[in-house]
């Protein structure tokens, strides 16, 4: 059975945060056609003050998304904050004692995350938000390991439908957040939250991916 | 962008630097240097009372802490929620042992950190109390008021919760009290001019010169129409309108008035409208108790205004008319 | 002109009439339209105290009629001297037969107004003192300090004689502690975006985007230089420099700071101002006594900001703590 | 000898009036160029106040001077107010009680006022002010009374003086008032206050010269 090692995979939030930091301009740039223009500034302010704190050693998956979740909860504020706060802490809590992690285990860290956000913030699918991202990715998941993919290719699954889901925004009506008061101004450009959404669950899944051992 | 700032990205920073050295007779700062804390607080015995909200609005929310006032304010980035943690550390500063009532303002982030911080304060054994302020008339229909934003009304609400604390009420009645005084208030603002986040670096909505927003946001959120501007006369009868007929006072009811400017209007103007506001308000069978003009709630440099009327009862009125110590001109 | 105005030539009728329906607890109207009255005026036995200035620099002037504070206030124009009648009017408000100290800005309107003001209240039998502010120190050199104007440090001169003769001091010492306090102030001003007179209905002068103009006036007097923009610090550092250059204090002097908005710059900025003015002010080994940042005393619309430094002897501290109640945030 | 009667020519102020606010947009032009643009609208508001109140009855030319002087002080404020204000009830205070009013008298009336103006003032030709047309004009019809002119050869002298001066004021730097303090750029435009100065001066003597009789 495919797994990775929760003890030796910290360096895959390091790598999510790069990315972030690298797509900073272009997250705000994003959000200022129908939000304010300040997601990538929030999320590269977040993520690069979590990178500082594993940058010098090497740490759990799990220390490293807790330190992530911890201190968006604690410096960014806003909505992202606690959206993504809880999101991370939410993996974290539910990854297992064990140091193998298979794709039950994913799985049940996604949906850990994927509660957290929805009782915090109260979105659903359709709602042009993070949520539009996250869900689909999360159901292809399960339903590649369902339908017996194994760990790798259900990852694949996972990007791939994270992607289409960012890109289902588009055509969405924003009905939650500061845009959905454009109303259907709103349609027509992707919602900046499913988009960086997308960019760290495709870092995670690449980063999995290259840790995997049968 | 003709401002007096060192570092957009150090806005926040500084002001509240500023503030502080300037009025450490009322306030302080604690570890965390994004809450400001009542120079007496905590208040052994007495219910804590904080709110929390971004930056941008001086004086509030950081101007209302003070004797009889706010114990603790969570201060956020510019238009943006303070952190879960900076809600719970003004909770934790707050605390007098008799419990905490947060009193803030109906924003998505805002709900969820506290939320958050709630939870995190009942780990310490703090209870909190929270009231959501919601009296923007026009960001959403009288069948939603739980959807509407908080504005201006929130001084009312931190006012006469902060006195009832002060008075030696416990926990639940100050959380009722304060209730009950956002429950009387309703709120308009009329946008006549943008506003700028320094770090973004241009405005954040337009509104076209010779027109009007009405129903606009603080934060620039969209308003129910934008229409020709008109005299002061006029836009003053219509937030009056607005005001009045979402409130459906009875004949004889005494109010608190309220006259903000968003920033960049002249004082001058908001007189203006007062001279027609107060004059509406009579004609309605209404009595004003008091009235508020100034800068009391902003948005940076909006032109624009807002109106909030508070219904009084006899315990409102006692409550608002509490003499109180704060930084801002209340 | 994105302006709450009715008519632009009855700007400072609409804009007394909202101010004293808003205030009706501490100011009324005389027969004079133009004469802000504080409620309570004349206190017989008591040395009347009054000032006059032009209208658009509200909370300034009327905003300072109150208890403990200014007996009446003489109304005019905006930007444009009262009447000689309405000075007149004010004194003979203020009179409680001890006689009346006039405590007015350094114009040349207001001058002759003043003047002959004085002359006929002589005729009626009142005594007149008067004090002439001239605390702006740009306007120019020291040599020359009776040709100065005033500006914000004139509220510094009406608190200080307004709590003198409310402590029931005579003419003579009422008229020396304002003179006193006045020439214990020193104030600059900088401008960052000009204002507009509405029955003119474009800007009286012009501040290019990207550059400071240092030692502008209250209605746009042109100052000493233009210059690039700088840091907010930067620019606290020159105003101080230029007010505490000229002030000339021994180590270890008292001071109260006071730094108004012009009128459309936001409350935040103030602060951010306040952050270097308090740092600059204590490392010249002088000693703030109390700070006050706001609208203090405005030019309409206009951007930018001045600073008041007032050194403190003993009786200007005490004077100054006086707890007073009026309708600007004093 | 040529002379006018006080009793009858109270509306030469009515026409002064109509003249000034003939003029309201010009003066107010003017003052733009180089004070804040308000000098005709100031006028304007006064003398149309004083008109008001002589409109409907026949007023010595004492008392329409004398209701013009109280209006402009007392309803005006600014420094026009003021400075007209004496100017007027200087001119009323020292018109003969006799109804007779001779070149004598006449200029007796107007030193009276230029007194007062320069006592409240503190101004001096050349100082770009009003009096740089009220001085000048003063001095030519006493020049022209002291060599023999007739009264009404004198207001000629008068009006073509107060009119140069006017003019002269062009090439002045700005030494007092509001424009003072833009130093050189002040030359090259009219006075505002010279030029209403001239306005009043020129319809006074117009008016004189009517009425005398000799
Ligand atoms: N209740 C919510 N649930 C999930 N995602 C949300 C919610 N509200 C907002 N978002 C996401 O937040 C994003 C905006 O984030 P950001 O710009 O950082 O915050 P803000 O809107 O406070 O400026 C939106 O694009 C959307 O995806
Ligand atoms: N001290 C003075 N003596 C004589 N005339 C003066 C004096 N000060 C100003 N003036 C005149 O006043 C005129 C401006 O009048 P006005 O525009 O009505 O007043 P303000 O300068 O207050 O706006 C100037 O053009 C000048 O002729
Ligand atoms: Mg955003
Ligand atoms: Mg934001
Ligand atoms: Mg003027
Ligand atoms: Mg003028």
């Amino acid at each position: 059975m495919q797994h990775f090692s929760n003890a030796a995979t910290g360096d895959i939030v390091l790598a999510m945060a790069d990315r972030i930091i690298a797509n900073k301009a272009y997250l705000s740039e994003i959000d200022g056609k129908i939000g304010d223009g300040d997601h990538g500034v929030n999320m590269a302010k977040g993520f690069g003050m979590a990178a500082d704190r594993l940058r010098d050693g090497s740490y759990r998956l799990s220390e490293a998304l807790d330190t992530l979740g911890t201190v968006l909860m604690s410096e960014i504020g806003g909505s992202m904050g606690p959206l993504y706060g809880v999101m991370f802490t939410g993996f974290a809590e539910s990854l297992p004692k064990s140091d193998a992690v298979d794709s039950t285990a994913f799985s049940r860290m996604l949906h850990a995350g994927l509660d957290e956000v929805q009782s915090i913030g109260g979105a659903k699918v359709g709602d042009k938000t993070l949520l539009d991202t996250l869900i689909p990715a999360i159901e292809a998941f399960d339903q590649a390991t369902g339908s017996g993919a194994t760990f790798q290719n259900a990852l694949v699954a996972l990007r791939t439908a994270a992607e289409a889901g960012r890109d289902s925004t588009i055509d969405l009506v924003a009905k939650i957040g500061r845009a959905s008061r454009l109303g259907d101004r709103s349609r027509g450009v992707l919602d900046a939250g499913a988009t960086s959404c997308a960019l760290i669950l495709v870092t995670l899944a690449e980063g999995v991916t290259m840790k995997l051992t049968s | 962008m003709q401002r007096f700032i060192n570092d957009p990205d150090r806005v926040v920073e500084d002001t509240v630097s500023g503030f502080v050295k300037a009025h450490a007779d009322l306030v302080r700062l604690g570890n965390n240097p994004r809450v400001v804390i009542a120079a007496n607080a905590p208040t052994l015995g007495k219910v804590g009372v904080v709110t929390g909200g971004g930056s941008g609005h001086e004086p509030a929310f950081i101007g209302y802490v003070g004797r009889a006032m706010l114990d603790a304010v969570a201060v956020g980035e510019l238009f943006s929620s303070p952190t879960a943690r900076s809600f719970h550390d003004a909770i934790k500063a707050a605390d007098g042992g008799k419990g905490v009532v947060c009193l803030y303002g109906n924003y998505a982030g805002d709900n969820m950190n506290v939320k958050m911080a709630t939870r995190l304060a009942a780990k310490d054994g703090i209870e909190v109390a929270t009231v959501v302020a919601n009296d923007d008339v026009c960001s959403a229909g009288p069948e939603a008021r739980e959807k509407r934003r908080g504005v201006a009304g929130e001084i009312f609400m931190w006012k006469c919760g902060s006195a009832m604390a002060a008075a030696g009420a416990n926990l639940e009645a100050v959380r009722a009290t304060a209730q009950k005084a956002i429950d009387n208030c309703r709120s308009i603002g009329v946008g006549l001019g943008p506003c700028t986040l320094p770090a973004v670096g241009h405005p954040n909505f337009t509104i076209e010169a010779g027109t009007i927003e009405i129903g606009i946001g603080h934060h620039g959120e969209p308003g129910i129409r934008v229409e020709p501007l008109k005299s002061a006369a006029e836009t003053a009868r219509d937030m009056c309108a607005i005001v009045l007929d979402d409130h459906g006072l009875s004949l004889g009811s005494e109010v608190a008035v309220l006259i903000s400017g968003l920033g960049a209007t002249p004082l001058n103007e908001l007189y203006i409208l007062n001279d027609t506001i107060a004059a509406e308000i009579e004609a309605r069978g209404l009595k004003i108790h008091r009235t508020f003009v100034g800068n009391y709630f902003t948005s940076l440099e909006m032109v624009g205004a807002t109106l909030t009327i508070m219904a009084l009862d006899d315990e409102l009125k006692t409550l608002l008319d509490v003499e109180v110590r704060c930084p801002a001109p209340f």
